[in-house]
């Protein structure tokens, strides 16, 4: 059953994210990249990760997406007028990413398999875990990471202010 | 520009205090008028059932006036349907005939007389123009309809029946009513 | 397989269900009627006695409507829009508590149909997946007003999440949990978080007003602006998904409200009065629904009151009134806690 | 749920994870490579940075250690800073040059 | 949305210029004439950037119904009906309009009780037409309340109306000469009774709308427009006073006994749309105390006197036409339109409900006008709506809109 | 569609009453009717004087809402009934033709007032006389304005038409006929 | 006054433009003055900007036809009001029926716009230099002048009449 879902998911957020960059439509897009991201997150869940499942969902799919698909609308952007790069060019990056993905499974293949170096916890997908894990070990980078969000506000504030002058 | 009228008065103040500002103190207010208002008395008429008060001058759908003897009062003269800014009155004369006293009052009558009341609007001008007495409008609604043709009312909706006399004198004036108690006059006789 | 348990859910979930659906069919009729009294009128009394059956017609003549699909629109799209809308709407019901457990024959059921241990951020989410609904109807109708309603309604969503994400951050800060569960159960009897949240809790009325798209904020579908906003082009059927959504949005904010600061299904004086467990579960229910119902009184009674802003105002309201306040609130909150706890 | 889930990653091994992050993240580069629309080619970076943080997910809970799902949020994070910040310049560039094909702002100057 | 045949058809020779350079990110959008906000009808394509409104074409004239033509082949009694239907809001002011250009033009003076009568009747008019006005304003804000209380009034002013002449809305009230029929009782006492309920009415729709913060951030500075730029577009009545000059035809040049009332003109100062809300509903309450002290007068006054004494004009009384000869024949004359009116070109202006309504009539001696032209304060300054909104955002131009109170039958003529 | 589907196997003879209209299809065209006649929403086309009446009408005195119908759908997708007010002239009458097209079925036609119905005193030449040149309309209701209590007779006459409405009508070629005579095309 | 009036601005305007005031009259309350066509946007500018005069409000403008009046068939009417003395002048310009070129006001007032497009609409006028000289209120593709007394007030699409008893 379990096995299934792992399967199924993994099939819905590939095919999702071959619709992706093959819709010609950017909103179809959109809407693709979004199913991919819940697959992603049905993944999450799978791996015991609620609060990242979540969070992923509020971040990518409620946040993140929203705002792409703002940006098309708000560009008019659903016609279709992008012209297409030549098919000798298609096949190339064809090639390349084929070959990127058959040195990932290659360098897959020689490593030795992975076996779960601890026991396992079913508890560390929980609130009160990451929190004691993030204000702990990771206090520093959360304070910074602060700081790149306040500093991407600021910059998107001025880069789409009309005339700042 | 200096004043044109010294009885300027600047209405309008725009500055908004500190209370004013929070939103919230409106909000309330005004949130209070409409509870208030949930409670009160309703307005509503609920129309088929009751009925508002019409004015006795209303000026609603047409009547072609009797006299007391059941005569009809028209006598074609047109002054109507010169009158009639939309030009909805049309009307086909014709000489009353011996035996017909009874039916008509003068010796001319409106053998046909009609008002298109899709074109009709209840100016009231032909009321004023009748120098016979004869048309009126009254208190009563046109009813809607169907069909176009509904609405050509002929004399068969426009002339009082002898049964349902339609009383008209609350919008006459005073002094015609007084003027009608005398019946010596030709225009009462 | 088909443990009591198990049985008692389904029961539970089609029950929930069927409820959210009839009061958001009787809110329709209850915003009419509420309208109408307010102003002096009657409101609907045709159908039916009082014009009860008002609801049940409209429902089928909206069915009975063709159905209209613009040429140049998306299909797929168009349709889509409504379902998600009205999905959107139906999910968050499922971790409301509805009321504390019963116990029926010696096994306590649970009044709520699961207990996420992310709760709060399960609503968050939901929420925040809700304007897909009406973003992508607005751009499948294909036509510039409800464009607009569209992007209206997006960017309102973006801006006044990040308010009540922080309005919610203040109060798990002080209840300590994430479950919904544990949080009505912390507020047993008069606890209720509105009174250590005051602030929070305006900060997330008014986000809620934004979210689910009433007045003061449903400039996504402002008649005398848009026309009809996001859902011009739509008829029968899926505009009626739309309009119920709406309504269920309203019931389910008017639930989470109940539940975050109003002490949910608890009620005061519940443990004193010498009742069973299974009264005080039952006449806890009562009393949520009787919040529930206040709060959606309160969303109309706003609706019919005060003017609507303007889309700019909105987003000022938004980013430089609530966000900064939601902010001082959980700085406050912060420094009420670490004070107490020393 | 809990013990359900616990058996789960016995299910499907890392290996698949990896596989599948790996395929993922190729559709990403894919994606760049083969659209001109500038959008389109950075819903693409998201796709990537999306197969990271599934191996990553996948890792922590393989190794039974939180770190992984904390590099998942302070990804997650920039993405955000980054989605502001790079949907920003689209915006900005489009109402300069009325175009998001990515030939056209090779030009570097517009 | 709706006429999307229509805005293609029409933003093909769209005159917008370029503006600010490229011009392919702005949106056209078509309001009207059908859009909710055009209270009448009328269409405005406006191009937006974003939500910013760049430019605006208005198209009007979705009602022309050729008043001025109609009233070339009609006896000056029939154009009575006709500008009912102008400023429908309104109407009586613009029936009195018309029987005061035909008096000045005649010579006829009409006695002092008349002219209060007439005043009453005027100042309800005004009362009603800034009652939809403004309460539009708050419906258009999205606060419709406030609508129906207020409503529930102008259903006053309407019973009023009925009694005085017998409809409702397109009174037709008034002949040359005076007014058909004196005020009876009842409308005497409704009158009291409106006087009495309205005050509190009117406060209650002002605070619930006045000094709401919500009210007040979407109407300041929305649509100004400054005195010296209204005085150019020919901007008149409570539209022009919001820019803070107090031109009012009823203190200018007064009429029908306007000189012997004590009213203040309310002015605002910067011309927007709040300013134009306030000055109409200070314009309420100083309509209502010119009822009232014209009430007080009337009351003074000798009963049953209600019009001229001009039988050359005003229709006999009906019994003398029953019986007299003499009045049968005055009678037919009138109503045929035989009435003598000299020859010469006259202009007299009434203070309607958006401003001067003048009337401009030229008569060659016959039944019917030579020409009469009609000063429609509607059409005069709706053109410079495109000027107000350019700017502001769409929600703005709506709100613009019903403050400017553009009738379209008075509009469109 | 019917005839790719055809049933290779013999069925009963269906009794004549159950073939079209008969006893079922009637008590459900009645159960719709009541349905749709206590929830017309109206799109109020107002353009002049009836449509400051037809404010009144929504007023409290009158209260339209009674009736089901104080939500106007001021979209012709979503309205049951145009509610045409005012005079319409010449230049106007194409979007009303539009505006009627882009209603969904079953939509009905009130012509409010002296001026939509016939066009009133303004026998000019920049008016169209009556609307029911353009479109089909239901219902007139005679007026200039009409009164609020005159409409809600109009408003009770639609009802009355709605509630005995087959449902077949619409489908109906006499209907399609009906409409093309006003060249209205029907998909 | 207005006597006065009538010849304090008869007195300005005819030192400044002589032959070009072709006559003067009151007409009730206003003076009226007949000019001639080719000075009427300098007539009006020098109302305008006059010190003394400062009309500069146009009350309203209108073309009527005299159909009789052979070489001045057409004829603008221009209405102008200085407001702070309550001053008010009525400007009449004469033309024949075979030159309906006008100047425009439009560089003097903006409220000219719609009423020169109205005019030109009723009764073809044409004002030189008007920057959006179409059809305003009547249909864009009709082609006559409707308020010309020559054309019929019906378009005779009317069906439910009946004026052979009473007809007009």
């Amino acid at each position: 059953m379990t096995q299934f879902l792992f399967y199924f998911l993994s099939f819905v957020a590939v095919a999702a994210g071959l619709m992706v960059i093959t819709a010609k439509n950017p909103v179809h897009s959109v809407l693709y990249l979004i199913i991919a991201f819940f697959a992603i997150a049905g993944h999450y869940i799978l791996l015991n990760a609620q609060f990242l499942a979540i969070v992923h969902i509020i971040v990518y799919a409620g946040a993140i997406m929203v705002l792409f698909l703002s940006v098309i609308m708000l560009l008019n952007l659903n016609k279709d007028n992008e012209p297409a790069k030549s098919n000798v060019l298609k096949l190339a990056a064809a090639v390349a990413a084929g070959l990127l993905l058959v040195t990932f499974t290659g360098t897959l293949k020689g490593t030795e398999s992975i076996i779960a170096s601890q026991p396992y916890d079913d508890q560390i997908g929980y609130v009160k875990a990451l929190g004691k894990v993030l204000f702990n070990d990771f206090l520093l980078p959360f304070e910074v990471s602060a700081l790149l969000l306040l500093s991407a506000i600021i910059g998107a504030v001025v880069l789409v202010k009309h005339d700042l002058k | 520009m200096q004043s044109l009228t010294n009885r300027k008065k600047v209405v309008g103040k725009k500055e908004m205090t500190w209370v004013e500002k929070l939103y919230l103190p409106a909000i309330f207010g005004g949130m209070r008028i409409t509870l208030k208002h949930m409670f009160s008395k309703k307005t509503t008429i609920s129309y088929p059932e009751q009925t508002r008060e019409f004015s006795q001058i209303y000026r609603g759908m047409h009547v072609l006036k009797r006299d007391e003897k059941g005569a009809e009062r028209c006598t074609a003269c047109g002054l109507c349907a010169v009158a009639c800014p939309a030009e909805a009155i049309t009307m086909v004369a014709a000489e009353r005939k011996k035996g017909e006293e009874n039916l008509y009052r003068e010796e001319k009558y409106a053998a046909v007389y009609e008002i298109n009341m899709l074109r009709c609007i209840f100016c009231g001008d032909c009321e004023d123009a009748c120098p016979k007495e004869s048309i009126f409008l009254t208190d009563r609604i046109v009813p809607s309809d169907l069909e176009r043709s509904e609405f050509i009312y002929g004399k068969d909706k426009l002339v009082e029946t002898l049964e349902n006399p339609i009383d008209i004198s609350k919008r006459q004036t005073p002094e015609v009513l007084e003027f009608k108690k005398n019946k010596k006059l030709t225009h009462n006789r | 397989m088909f443990t009591p348990e198990l049985i008692f859910k389904i029961v539970l979930i089609v029950s929930i269900f069927a409820v959210t659906l009839v009061i958001a069919m009787y809110s329709t009729y209850g915003e009419r009627k509420i309208a109408a009294f307010m102003q002096d009128r009657l409101g609907p009394n045709r159908a039916g006695i009082f014009g009860i059956l008002q609801p049940l017609a409209d429902g089928v003549k909206m069915f009975m409507k063709e159905e209209l699909i613009p040429d140049i629109s998306n299909k797929v799209l168009f349709i889509l829009g409504p379902c998600l809308a009205m999905t959107t709407a139906l999910m968050t019901s499922a971790i409301i508590p509805w009321g504390s457990t019963i116990n029926i024959g010696g096994t306590d059921f649970s009044l709520q149909i699961t207990d996420l241990n992310i709760g709060v951020l399960y609503v968050f989410a939901v929420t925040s997946i809700g304007v897909y609904g009406i973003m992508i109807g607005g751009w499948a109708s294909n036509n510039k007003y409800s464009l607009l309603g569209a992007l209206r309604a997006s960017s309102q969503m973006i801006s006044y999440e990040i308010a009540m994400g922080l309005a919610i951050i203040a109060l798990i800060m002080s209840t300590g949990t994430l479950s919904l569960k544990e949080i009505s159960a912390a507020q047993a009897g008069f606890h209720w978080n509105i009174f250590v949240q005051p602030l929070g809790f305006l900060i997330f009325i008014i986000c809620s007003f934004a979210e689910t798209n009433r007045a003061p904020f449903d400039l996504p579908e402002c008649e005398t602006e848009l026309i009809g906003g996001y859902h011009t082009e739509y008829s029968s059927m899926k505009l009626g998904f739309y309009l119920f959504a709406e309504y269920i949005n309203m019931f389910i904010a008017s639930a989470v409200i109940s539940t975050l600061y109003f002490g949910g299904y608890n009620f005061p004086f519940m443990n004193d009065m010498g009742l069973s467990s299974n009264a005080i579960a039952i006449l806890g229910v009562v009393f949520l629904f009787a919040k529930i119902f206040f709060f959606i009184f309160f969303f109309m009674w706003i609706r019919w009151t005060i003017p609507r802003f303007r889309y700019d105002q909105l987003m000022r309201l938004g980013w430089t009134v609530l966000i900064p306040l939601a902010i001082f609130n959980i700085l406050l909150t912060g420094a009420i806690i670490f004070a107490t706890n020393n | 749920m809990e013990n359900i889930s616990a058996q789960l990653t016995q299910v499907a091994p890392l290996e698949h994870y990896i596989l599948l992050s790996a395929v993922l993240f190729s559709l990403g580069v894919l994606g760049v490579l083969l659209r001109r629309n500038v959008i389109i080619m950075f819903m693409s970076i998201e796709l990537m940075l999306n197969a990271c943080n599934l191996l990553l997910a996948a890792f922590s809970a393989f190794h039974s250690s939180a770190a992984g799902q904390i590099f998942v949020f302070f990804i997650m994070i920039v993405a955000a800073a980054e989605v502001a910040v790079g949907l920003a310049i689209i915006v900005m560039i489009y109402r300069n040059i009325h175009s998001i094909d990515i030939n056209e702002l090779s030009k570097l100057k517009w | 949305m709706i006429e999307e045949k229509q805005i293609k058809k029409t933003t093909e020779s769209l005159p917008f210029g370029e503006v600010g350079g490229a011009s392919k990110d702005y949106t056209t959008l078509n309001l009207g004439p059908t859009h909710p906000a055009t209270h009448g009808i009328f269409q405005n394509i406006v191009k937006m950037d974003g939500e910013i409104i760049v430019d605006a074409v208005p198209t009007i004239g979705y009602i022309h119904r050729a008043f001025e033509k109609i009233a070339e082949r009609r006896p000056y009694y029939q154009i009575t009906p006709l500008t009912d239907r102008m400023n429908y809001c309104s109407s009586p002011i613009n029936n009195m309009g018309w029987h005061m250009t035909v008096e000045k033009l005649a010579g006829i003076e009409i006695p002092k009780r008349v002219q209060y009568m007439r005043v009453v009747i005027m100042e309800l008019a005004r009362i009603a037409d800034h009652i939809v006005c403004n309460s539009v304003i708050g419906v258009d804000t999205g606060a419709l309340s406030g609508f129906l209380y207020v409503f529930q009034q102008r259903e006053h002013i309407y019973e009023i109306y009925e009694e005085i002449c017998g409809a409702r809305l397109t009174t037709n009230v008034g002949r040359i000469g005076g007014l058909e029929r004196d005020f009876s009782p009842k409308c005497i006492d409704k009158i009291e009774y409106f006087l009495k309920t309205f005050p509190a009415v009117l406060k209650e729709f002002e605070s619930l709308l006045m000094r709401n913060r919500i009210f007040m951030d979407r109407t300041i500075s929305v649509g100004a427009i400054t005195a010296e730029r209204a005085l150019n577009y020919g901007f008149t009545g409570p539209n022009l006073r919001a820019t803070g000059v107090d031109y009012d035809v009823r203190v200018m040049n007064p009429y029908s006994g306007y000189q012997d009332f004590d009213f203040v003109v309310p002015v605002g100062t910067s011309g927007d749309t709040y300013d134009r809300f306030m000055v109409r509903e200070q314009e309420m309450w100083e309509s209502l105390s010119i009822i009232r002290q014209a009430m007080d007068k009337i009351k003074q006054m000798p009963e049953k006197v209600f019009h001229a004494d001009v039988p050359e004009f005003y229709l006999p009384p009906k019994e003398e036409v029953y019986n007299n000869m003499e009045a049968l024949i005055y009678h037919f004359k009138i109503v045929m339109g035989e009435v003598e009116v000299p020859k010469g070109e006259v202009y007299h202006s009434v203070e309607g409900g958006n401003g001067e309504l003048g009337f401009y009539l030229v008569s060659d001696g016959g039944r019917t006008p030579y020409r009469l032209h009609f000063r429609r304060p509607c059409f005069i300054y709706y053109q410079a709506y495109t000027e107000m909104i350019k700017g502001a955002m769409l929600s703005d131009a709506i709100l613009t809109l019903s403050s400017l109170n553009v009738i379209a039958g008075e509009l469109d003529a | 569609m019917s005839e790719i589907i055809k049933p290779n196997f013999n069925i009963a003879q269906v009794p004549p009453g159950h073939d079209g209209p008969g006893f079922f299809a009637t008590s459900m065209d009645k159960a719709v009717g009541l349905a749709r006649k206590n929830s017309i929403w109206p799109l109020p086309f107002a353009t002049s004087c009836c449509g400051i009446e037809f404010m009144a009408m929504m007023g409290s005195h009158y209260d339209f809402a009674r009736f089901g119908s104080e939500r106007l759908s001021f979209s012709p997708r979503q309205a049951d009934l145009l509610m045409v007010m005012g005079t319409i002239a010449k230049k106007m009458a194409p979007i009303v033709k539009q505006v009627y097209e882009q209603m969904a079925e079953p939509r009905w036609v009130l012509s409010m007032g002296a001026c939509a119905s016939s066009g009133g005193i303004f026998d000019t030449y920049s008016v169209l006389q009556g609307i029911d040149r353009i479109i089909p309309v239901d219902v007139y209701v005679p007026g200039c304005p009409p009164r609020p209590e005159q409409v809600i007779d109009g408003i009770l006459k639609i009802q009355d038409l709605v509630g005995n409405e087959s449902l077949r009508r619409r489908n109906s070629p006499e209907y399609k006929e009906m409409l093309a005579t006003y060249g209205i095309k029907v998909d | 006054m207005e006597d006065t009036l009538l010849h304090i601005i008869h007195d300005k305007l005819k030192s400044k433009f002589g032959e070009d005031i072709i006559s003067a009259e009151q007409a009730y309350d206003f003076p009226v003055y007949t000019v001639s066509k080719k000075k009427i946007i300098e007539i009006i500018s020098f109302l305008y900007n006059e010190e003394e005069l400062g009309f500069r409000f146009l009350t309203t403008m209108c073309g009527i036809q005299f159909p009789e009046n052979k070489g001045g068939e057409f004829c603008i009417m221009y209405q102008l009001h200085n407001m702070p003395k309550n001053w008010r002048i009525r400007l009449k310009v004469f033309t024949p029926s075979n030159d309906m070129e006008y100047p425009t006001l439009t560089g003097i007032f903006s409220t000219a716009n719609w009423m020169e497009r109205e005019a030109f609409d009723f009764y073809g006028f044409i004002f030189k230099g008007h920057p959006n000289l179409i059809r305003i209120l009547n249909v864009e593709d009709m082609n006559y002048f409707p308020m010309r007394k020559e054309y019929p007030l019906e378009d005779g699409t009317r069906e439910d009449k009946n004026d052979s008893m009473f007809g007009r």
